[in-house]
């Protein structure tokens, strides 16, 4: 075989995966520059709310010794999920398929267009560009449940967690809501039109609800840390952690307004009403705080802002920045009365709080995203609202959360026939930074 | 009165003082240190930078206790940090002339507890 | 009660804020989605350089254990001031009102539509994006006053001082130079017209004097930490405090950029101004430090960046990159000479040099943009330039800082009354974050 | 003289460097303003690159006592080559010149347009958002090279360095290789019809292997540090440091997709290859290093991520995703051997492995660009692929390694007269930080 | 000669440090430490889980000095270090067979000061 | 068997291990400190504040040894970390009435080593 051959080969092979032919005339003439600019510019903004938000956000609280597999985790979910997400993940999850999960057409991005929008999915953008945005919700959707379990699993147990689960739990449910073929999406014609759809605009239910269930099967399954819950340190780095949290604050502003796939009026809404309900979610975390401890938190205004962010997400396109403010204080409350007065009762270890955290301000966010949808914030997709939606918004919590619940509970039983999950009782004490990683996260001695 | 000193292993920080509590000995001040010495440590890698371990973290401890706490204490540092691998660190004893409690100023064996 | 009329209730209480009716048809024709996108990312920007950039930077800066108490005076920022400037803030600071403070008419954003613009707000955003991007910078104000008095003054009146700043200060201070009514605003047809406006583009006067000048009152008021000026340790961690700076750096070409308010030939230049005033200032800092103490620091180096950045913010949409430039040394080297030798002499302690560095930076530049205000930078606002419309400047700056000045003494004086400002001796000394948060930011064994 | 004449006489100064007379009327209706704010968004992204992303990342892989070195090292860049660029800089690299170099027709920018377009250099932005963007190329480049001399290098003599570094070595390369008169260029209509033109899309060879090589001359020239390579400290802040990389790759991707100058499906293509190429990198580091060390290392996966991004940093607009993710790959084991495996056979001592990472990776990538270069993805420019332009990239890496490797080692050893590069053994061992700024990073007692 | 270890609060030491200045004691060793004692601490909170502070900040302190210095040194921490509260601490003396001074070798009470 | 305390300059760490090494001085424990005494140190600069530095970064050395090697020790040390200067440390020798090491529970000199 000649070194020519050879090379012709290489060329095909690269060309076979083939970034889009963009050929498809007439279309073309849709796309919006600054539509385009925005969806990018907010698809950065995602990728900054995995690495280094949560990455710090979350190593800011463990303890010094678990830093650094934190850090690797979220870091290995950007790796992973993204090569994941572009090779079957966003074609099972947005390709026309069944109601229950998409086929494998647009595997590799083939026939994903570089410059001609895919209708459905942003009419004014390329539609690579929706599918480079929905790259990074992938991407940070496993890394959130890792809070879950931090401090406590096994590295190799971690990916091929994160994998089969994006494929089996991520997939499938951002199908079912968000593409336009699922069987609770507001894009399936005959979905909304029966007014059965499940209103979530960026993601409360599809990610946050999918989270937290998720999370607490993995807390319950990998059981608690050692010490747990009478010998715990205190966050090892809370600067870190704050960071971590601004940097979060100021992605996920990007995450929900860029939802609205367009610099326009719906992503105007998305970044008031993300702004005000975590404003409001924070103010109430530190009161509650004030009100039991004295004082007010920093991490407990951090918990307060994420709680926020986490109820902005389904309705940041759906409801008044009025409705947002509410919905803000109610998350934050319920999550803090979980966090803080009702987990020590239950004894799981869900390290993080990402069930009582995100799961439960999910809930709150995506029930009133149906609760208090208005026409006037989104004309196009609005059918019905109130308690009839909310109906519809609570069959969808639940289907989810159950999916969620049992896919998850099988996967970490399977992988834990091939990988043990849980890191042992040494690794444990030692820390995960030097027995997963061969690495110590600072030196002590100049 | 004695001075005990003790390095141990990080890991076995909760679990000595968890002993020495059982042995009443409450009061201990602890400094994060650095050890050199035969053990070699799990390696660490940085790059093409292999850490033999010439240094590694250890945790110091400092009890100042009335004769008949030496052995108990002794025994407590033992229970909670012998592993029996190369790393488990030493135990140094000394002799204290004078004990003072600041808050009270009281001297002597009544202020060591 | 039904449940039904409560749920309608609830609803209509939601809707009651509405965010904005959208029909005011045809001026949406002129929404440009690129300037809407720029100015949307611009706000995200200014948001970033609250938090994270500013509580890093001011949070790296003082001892080990205040510098929760800073980050959470930055967070508290960003949550009460943004529900306050929805509730009323934007309203007082930009409705149309007299020349001294605008009236209620947009509270909680009524009227400021999300899809159609208000034409001298920005002729091609929507309303509400100009709104928002404003948001943040009623944010970032008081938390730059945070410096003034950092690792001494109390959480509670924090709290109370930000708010009732925002309303008495900041507010109509906004008013004056940047509404449509404002009694020296380039926007009020009268005024400008009559060649009494003061040029201020993204805030020199409005944000850095009136920031340098409520930072000494409030230092003065406080008076000195304990040990000042003989026992003073050095910033806790200085790769913070530069984390922190280059936020700043970032987040402020989109503060003073954005203020073009859309992707044109105007956001450019401020682009420019700003980048090469502030490498100017960095310079002209660390030269000095050279001189005196032999070596360029790091800490010195940049404060010069955020002195340039102080001088460009008024400056970057009226001046050519040459005029920036010797602001940018200009401001740099006043404000050396000020905190390096003066400030000693005063015997105040203005912590983080609020005074010294905004205040100073923020006059020169201010001066610097009515005096190289050129026709060729901003063709439409300049009616004349040099000597006459500096002394615009300086009287707008002289009634800026009484103003200010007097206020904020009011306000402190009136706070102390009902919560002490001034942390206690045993406080001041433990340190405020756990005193004021019962949180320690560093564990110290691992 | 009078004030008056003094003031006017300063104005017009400040005026004689005019951003741009904004009067070429018709050619203005190209700019869009989503494209402008795509590239200014860009712009500000790979600013954050360098601080604070490289600057974090170096800064904590270094030891304690030099990490404020590093930060300097960076700040300075970023002031001192801005003001550098604008005055005479960007006229010498991207001028109307001869082949090997431009001319001073646009220093100080004069002639740069804010508000209309030069055509060659993006036709829907202003041609001095062109010029910004190639700013922050040239301040990060210079930053780049300075991981080779970490912890070693005297600050006066790293100033100059820079300074001439940037003159003699990167505006010719840049000419050379992205200027419409360059003689590698692709849009020098003579080159590229004759087929000669080398494909760069963002600096693979331009910066990646300039820095490289720069980086190898200066670690030979300046010797190794005391104790290299047996007594060596670990990086004493990971977290900060993988704070540093996440920002490098959020910034990379503005990097990167800027470079289509304009908010296009080049700019899609190049987030896509970017982010597919980099993962795949991250997985074959990670992956290398638990083959051989048995387990994955976060500054492994990192230094994967590096490599990724340089592979794709000239291959992201010419390639398709496939052919990215295979470059990722190639360049990440390709550097990996070289640092993990043969470095320590030369034994000189590149402190941060910027031979290693950028060098390789650069040569990676670069050719990959050749090689794999697609008509689908970028229609425009392409002539001829595969192994005819593969010569071509190998010519053009070979021009550029050695002009880069002679001029920088006549710069050092001429700036070596004048101002001691190698810090003193007293320096060395105490540390840069105190020795080169008078200052420690971190207190040690609260 | 004698060898003085004192744990101390942390925010006492600028206190300490003064205190024995005016006794003409200038050579100090300052260590961060954590204790565990009888002290509660004022109780830290995160999220649920509340910090009964078992272990706490502490600086220690060692002061190699002649004999007649013992005394002073002990005045002055208590001085300086003395609140009345828990936590304050304690002082403990050890002997010192020998003391060397690095930089000229002297050995012995001259080289302690 | 004898305990010995070093202070010494924090760069001049790497120099005394290896000494210590030369005389089969293996086993050290190393703490990071803060000294106060009379040298002054490079004066570090932030903004109007001039650190004359009170409190300087040095290390603690602390090794236990038995008779016939207190002398190589101090040799060590004093090879490695004098300078010459105002700062390069202190050297404390201190009685250890007993010594366990951990792994083994073996007790007195043998134990040391
Ligand atoms: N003689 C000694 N003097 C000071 N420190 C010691 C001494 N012996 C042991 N140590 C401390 O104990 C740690 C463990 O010692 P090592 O020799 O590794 O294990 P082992 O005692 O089990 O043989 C060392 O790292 C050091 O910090
Ligand atoms: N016997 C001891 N040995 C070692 N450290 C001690 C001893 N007694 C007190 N300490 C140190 O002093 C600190 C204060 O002691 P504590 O019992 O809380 O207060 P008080 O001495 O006022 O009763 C402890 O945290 C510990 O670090
Ligand atoms: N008597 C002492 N007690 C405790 N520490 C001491 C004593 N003497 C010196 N030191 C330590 O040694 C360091 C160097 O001492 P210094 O007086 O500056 O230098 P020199 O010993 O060369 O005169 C001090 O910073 C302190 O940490």
């Amino acid at each position: 075989m000649s070194l020519a051959t050879v090379s012709q080969w290489m060329q095909q092979a690269a060309e076979a995966v083939p970034a889009a032919p963009s050929n498809q005339a007439p279309a073309a003439a849709a796309i919006n520059t600054g539509d385009t600019a925005w969806v990018l510019v907010c698809s950065i903004l995602v990728l900054m709310m995995s690495i280094p938000g949560l990455a710090l956000f979350y190593g800011g609280l463990v303890r010094r010794k678990n830093v650094l597999s934190i850090l690797m985790q979220c870091l290995a979910a950007a790796c992973v999920i993204s090569l994941f997400w572009h090779a079957i993940g966003y074609s099972l999850a947005f390709s026309p398929g069944n109601g229950f999960i998409g086929g494998l057409d647009w595997a590799f991005f083939k026939g994903v267009s570089l410059d001609t929008p895919y209708t459905n999915y942003g009419a004014t953008i390329p539609h690579a560009a929706f599918a480079i945005f929905q790259m990074h919700f992938a991407v940070i959707t496993p890394a959130v449940v890792a809070g879950a379990f931090a401090e406590r699993m096994r590295f190799p147990g971690f990916v091929l967690f994160i994998l089969l689960w994006t494929l089996a739990v991520y997939c499938p449910i951002a199908h079912w809501v968000w593409s336009d073929t699922g069987f609770m999406s507001v894009l399936n014609p005959e979905v909304q039109g029966a007014g059965k759809a499940v209103y979530d605009f960026a993601g409360g239910a599809v990610i946050e609800v999918t989270c937290g269930i998720s999370g607490l099967i993995c807390a319950l399954v990998l059981g608690k840390r050692k010490g747990y819950p009478n010998h715990m340190s205190p966050p090892h780095n809370l600067p870190l952690a704050v960071t971590g949290a601004c940097l979060l604050w100021i992605g996920w502003i990007g995450f929900n307004a860029g939802s609205a796939l367009g610099a326009n009026g719906l992503a105007v809404n998305a970044v008031l009403v993300t702004q005000l309900a975590t404003a409001a979610a924070g103010i109430t975390w530190a009161l509650l705080d004030t009100w039991v401890h004295g004082k007010p938190t920093v991490l407990g205004l951090i918990s307060g802002v994420i709680a926020g962010l986490v109820a902005a997400t389904p309705t940041a396109g759906y409801v008044t920045p009025g409705a947002g403010i509410l919905l803000g204080v109610a998350a934050s409350a319920l999550a803090w009365i979980f966090v803080i007065k009702l987990k020590n009762r239950f004894g799981y270890d869900d390290t993080l709080d990402v069930f009582g955290v995100h799961g439960i301000a999910g809930i709150v966010g995506t029930l009133g995203a149906g609760f208090f949808a208005s026409k006037l914030v989104n004309p196009s997709v609005v059918t019905q609202t109130g308690w009839a939606q909310t109906i519809n918004q609570i069959k969808g919590i639940a289907i989810i959360a159950i999916y969620a619940a049992v896919v998850t509970y099988v996967l970490l039983k399977l992988i834990n026939r091939f990988t043990k999950l849980r890191a042992s009782n040494h690794e444990e004490t030692v820390g995960l930074d030097v027995t997963q990683h061969k690495e110590s996260a600072y030196t002590i001695i100049d | 009165m004695k001075y005990i000193i003790a390095i141990i292993q990080p890991d076995r920080l909760d679990e000595v003082l968890q002993k020495l509590e059982e042995k009443n000995i409450h009061l201990v001040t602890v400094t994060q240190v650095m050890g050199h010495g035969r053990q070699k440590g799990i390696a660490e890698v940085y790059r093409s930078h292999k850490e033999g371990g010439s240094l590694l973290r250890k945790i110091k401890l400092e009890i100042g206790v009335n004769e008949e706490f030496v052995q108990p204490a002794i025994d407590a540092i033992l229970g909670g940090a012998q592993s029996g691998n190369i790393g488990d660190g030493k135990i140094f004893v000394v002799d204290i002339e004078k004990c003072v409690r600041i808050r009270t100023g009281e001297i002597g064996t009544a202020a060591i507890g």
